[in-house]
């Protein structure tokens, strides 16, 4: 048992892997010799040397691509992008290549890879730089996406991402990198697809993911503390593979459904988990489903304004208190 | 180093002077690749190939060259124009055909189609249809065979067209250095799809005029003389086995047809067309046979066991079933299936 | 009045803003000289000459960026992505620069620009060259995105994307572009943000977009045609700006609500629909919501499987039928 | 045709050579970038400048020197390390350190932030922070300045790293092609973020070295001394004026501190520090312009000057409120608003 940042535990995740597999190896933009520019690498090149270590040029095209190739002849790269907003610039080898060549080959080339990415908002660095994009990812068939929100999870599921046979994007919330917790010490691994109850609750199910986890666990207590309606927060961890079920279950229980999305609103990750409910357990619904967004804006540089556009457990809690007011 | 004609090359003339079994050997792949593809090109026209198909006619000595330098567990990434490329590795013509013309057996169960042919068997590593992608993706292939020392190379063929998009300045720079055991072979067949390459491009000569940009050297082959072809190949590729890093090799050949099924490449110069046809690279290399001793008998021999080839795959395409319309959602994942929920 | 394909109903709409502004002008690959290779341009060289219509490198990233850079100085550039699919190579340039520019100088660049795109499956591409992507550009907020149904719908969409001051994507789908229609002459535009119905109806709502407009039609007919039940068929033609009420009041008519999208199914447009109606009309609706989309894998070549893949009629009419026998 | 040095070059030397005026202009430009950039960086570590910053210290004589070259009219397109670039083209320091503290009269509003500083009505076209992107934005610029036949040019900044991505590649052959009024300008500070360009370029001089790829001739000045970029500038500047398309130029320079705030540049050797600070661009113009015969007293006038404007534009910004947290939703359309739903 050792307390460990989330930062540190996305190094810990890939070095328990490299450790394992000497085919693991990781390329990326300053993630040898820096470290990465988030220090999610740190350690790594003296632990593992130059040629399982690679600095790279600016090239994410060249980066994820050499990922791919590497991947389909017997290698378990995992590639940095150093922020996920530059999916943009290879977005291409993503969802084009990486994503479609498994099944367009009827299964005869195999994509074990991971791209790791930070990911989101709230450090100030304006709209280029913080976007939530596990929405671009889920949306294309093949590939699998986590997003841990606890360094706990950070270790477990990356190192479930690089053993997955399959490619997975790996997003990592820019606004928890600092967040420390207690991590067992050993081998971590959590299995994809596994969503977690962050909070149980009785009166409504949140469901969150990544850096709203937390948003949405303070904002359950603050309710809880002035004895407002009492939360249930599903931690999805996971958008592919889904745990359909453990939203299922627990709307089942609770009979309101809210979603809590860092990413703009429109075609979100919780507008699919409300067309599932919506089309499995509408009858147990017993009033509006409300998703709580950032706005349908890019994010702004500036504190003031940024905190106003992501999701805060203050909006939050108001939301939610006000809508069950409203209509129960 | 050949330098670019402006008109094209004099047909390749003079005796064959390559070892007569490489000899036959090349004639033979070019032999399969052109009457494979003429073949369905007619089936196309009778309706029996379904899907889009691109054509490789006048450019087999290319894929003959280089996929007969090549190592067995050598790998081969093209492009949606991979016929030659994919069958001069030695993929079977049937599951091939099958694939074109959409029925049970076909080599990717008919989810990739003509333009996505892969053969991961025979190191024909597919057919990517997004301009530049495969660049990356065979350094990506190359690294890994210098990071486990299997001394295999990666070839990656591509046209004119792509030497202006992104993908392929980050992948020569990459390989470059990387020293990776990459060679990359631009066919410039002189056109993007309607579009003649020189209207678009800022230097004469599309890849080896970007030679120098990577610290590589500047290589024109001229890609309808087979041999010429076949030297060059085994240059480069001994280069990349030997550790001595990545070649990018200018093939000057010309596409005889349109640019796809649809395209009957109305925009070429009747005197463009003709002088290249003129060069054919298969009965051009025929008739050096001849000259190089070869008995008429011989090739002849080896065109009628192609053409029993080719008219043997047409027999059981014509007669295979309709693939099984669940089969559209298996092979998502590595477990067979597509769930995205658990 | 004239009998008008789609695919020259896109010629058409160029066209006439043309001849209207000479600030408006055409690049892309093969646009010029061949027309476009679904000629979807042709006839535009002659009309308006080789300085205004400009056939480009294989250069995605060129083409949009040179289109960005002169919507800021004064012209209104279409670009033309040969498919849809190949946003995946510029997709920087659409989603992080062309979207984010005038929100991030605070109004200072205005960006009109088209970008037209080749959009969808049914022509037995595969993969790489099918995808239907208009809820990846409805998922990025400074995007307008239209996808008509109908040749008038092409040419009055074109037109006003093309005047709209904010940058829109028009997505032609590629299914539709030999389907003809009498086409009134002389000048069209239609608003974007406007939904049509396409057919009315009583017992339940679909609402379709772009190719699965006619196939739901179609579904709906059959229905009719065997005394099933009664649908009204909604086309969005836009995703942003969205016609919301016209969704609303729709399913508050019928009770009733299903989706049908070309697009793989995990955030496809319709998932926002549903959320939508889901916090603003629960109330109205009588039964489950099931969405008729593509499954979530990557399109096959294969003529078989491709049609086992897309929505077809047949498929949205026993969908919609089953569902309301099973739960009313 | 200046050759990079492989170690830098002595500082300047010899008395300045232009004209008065122009040279007083030049070293006032940079002396503003300079004294603004360090009080910055102060109120940085004071708390006071909120998002992260990318200092051009050490580079202000590739932005004076180009700014002093440009037309009122002309474009500049520059990176995240932008501030010199846009306090050079003339745009007041106040809403400029707004933007930075992210108080309310900000440049742009606060949404953009110190990455992304524009003002259109200096000619300020933007600063781009994903690597490459603002190089095809740039060629469209100068196409409409072209469509419209205004003899505008655009000046495009970038990074020694911007030269190995895809969108480089892709601006330079369509710049080339189509003879558009565009100088790219590539500040070599010989680093990316923390890893040293050498060490990922398959060439010595990443700009330079790729120019003949585009049919360009490959320039190369010394980005500390003001007057070379000067004149080089007016060069490149009047060719695409002219209608003679675009140059590629690789300025020599080096970033005095870290890639952004966070960063105190550790890796870098200090004997390299330290001889690219003892050939600092400004303390090295000061003394050729008063062995040119300027009276300190004028050059002081000029300090004094430029320090009054920094410590007012920080009364401004010390005083400022912060930004109403409804503005967030502004501004994403034409309209003013954010609605997507009509
Ligand atoms: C990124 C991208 N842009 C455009 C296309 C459409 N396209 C397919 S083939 C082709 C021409 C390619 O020309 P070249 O590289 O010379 O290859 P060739 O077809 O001549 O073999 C184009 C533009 C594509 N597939 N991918
Ligand atoms: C496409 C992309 N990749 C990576 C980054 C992260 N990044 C920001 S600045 C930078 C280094 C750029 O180096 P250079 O072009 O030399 O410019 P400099 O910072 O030295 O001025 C990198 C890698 C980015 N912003 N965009
Ligand atoms: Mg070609
Ligand atoms: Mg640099």
């Amino acid at each position: 048992m050792a307390e460990l940042t989330y930062r540190a535990a996305v190094a810990r995740g890939i070095a328990q892997e490299m450790e394992r597999d000497p085919n693991v190896v990781l390329l990326g933009e300053d993630v040898a010799a820096a470290g990465g520019v988030f220090k999610t690498t740190e350690g790594l090149l003296d632990r593992f040397g130059p040629k399982r270590v690679r600095d790279t040029p600016i090239s994410e095209q060249a980066i994820i691509g050499a990922a791919m190739g590497a991947a389909m002849t017997g290698l378990r790269p995992v590639a940095e992008l150093m922020f996920s907003d530059f999916f943009g610039v290879a977005w291409d080898m993503v969802a084009n290549q990486i994503a479609k060549t498994r099944y367009m080959t009827d299964g005869q080339v195999a994509l074990p890879l991971v791209i790791h990415t930070a990911n989101g908002g709230g450090l100030r660095f304006g709209a280029q730089h913080s976007q939530a994009i596990e929405n671009w990812a889920m949306a294309i068939p093949g590939l699998k996406v986590v997003a841990p929100s606890t360094p706990h999870d950070m270790v477990g599921l990356m190192a479930a991402a690089i053993r997955d046979p399959d490619p997975v994007i790996v997003c990592e919330a820019k606004s928890l990198l600092a967040d420390k917790a207690d991590v067992a010490d050993g081998e971590i691994v959590e299995p994809l697809g596994k969503a977690r109850v962050a909070r149980e609750g009785t009166d409504a199910t949140v469901v969150a993911l990544a850096s709203m986890v937390p948003r949405a666990v303070a904002a359950a207590e603050r309710l809880a503390a002035d004895g407002g309606p009492s939360l249930e927060v599903i931690d999805l961890r996971s958008l592919v593979p889904l745990d359909v079920d453990a939203v299922l279950r627990s709307v089942e229980k609770t009979t309101r459904l809210f979603t809590v999305e860092e990413n703009p609103r429109l075609c979100g990750w919780g507008a699919e988990i409300v067309s599932i409910v919506a089309e499995e357990a509408i009858y147990a619904l017993d009033g509006p489903v409300v998703r709580i967004a950032t706005p349908h804006v890019p994010l702004a540089a500036n504190p003031v304004l940024e905190d106003a556009q992501m999701p805060s457990a203050e909006r939050i809690a108001a939301t939610i208190r006000r809508t069950l007011e409203t209509t129960d | 180093m050949t330098t670019i004609p402006v008109v094209p090359p004099p047909a390749p003339d003079g005796a064959a002077t390559l070892d007569r079994e490489v000899g036959l050997r090349l004639y033979r792949t070019m032999l399969e690749c052109r009457m494979f593809e003429q073949r369905t090109h007619e089936l196309f026209l009778a309706g029996l190939v379904r899907g889009t198909t691109h054509l490789g006619l006048g450019q087999e000595a290319v894929a003959a060259g280089f996929a007969g330098a090549m190592r067995t567990d050598d790998w081969t990434f093209c492009t949606y124009r991979g016929h030659n490329h994919t069958l001069a590795r030695g993929v079977p013509m049937t599951p091939v055909l099958l694939e074109l013309v959409g029925k049970q057996g076909a080599l990717m169960g008919g989810k990739g189609g003509s333009m996505h042919l892969t053969s991961v068997e025979h190191g024909a590593m597919g057919s990517y249809a997004i301009v530049g992608a495969h660049l990356p993706i065979a350094v990506g292939a190359a690294w890994s065979a210098q990071y486990r020392g299997t001394e295999q190379v990666a070839v990656c063929f591509f046209g004119d067209g792509t030497t202006n998009i992104g993908a392929f300045h980050e992948a020569l720079n990459m390989a470059a250095v990387w020293k990776a055991p990459v060679v990359f072979v631009c066919e410039n067949n002189q056109y993007m799809e309607y579009t003649p390459i020189r209207s678009v491009t800022a230097v004469e000569r599309p890849a080896a005029d970007r030679a120098s940009a990577y610290g590589l050297e500047p290589l024109v082959v001229d890609g309808n003389d087979v041999e010429a072809v076949y030297e060059m190949a085994n240059l480069v590729i001994d280069r990349a086995r030997r550790g001595d890093g990545p070649s990018l090799v200018e093939a000057l050949t010309y596409r005889q047809g349109g640019h796809s099924r649809a395209d009957p490449g109305k925009y070429r110069p009747d005197e463009e067309v003709a002088a290249w046809l003129a060069r054919d690279p298969i009965p051009t290399y025929r008739q050096r046979l001849l000259d190089a001793g070869m008995v008429g008998a011989e090739l002849e021999a080896i065109e009628t066991e192609v053409k029993a080839l080719v008219a043997e795959a047409e027999r059981v395409a014509r007669e295979a079933p309709d693939p099984e319309p669940e089969t559209a959602t298996t092979q998502l994942w590595a477990d067979g299936g597509s769930a995205w929920r658990s």
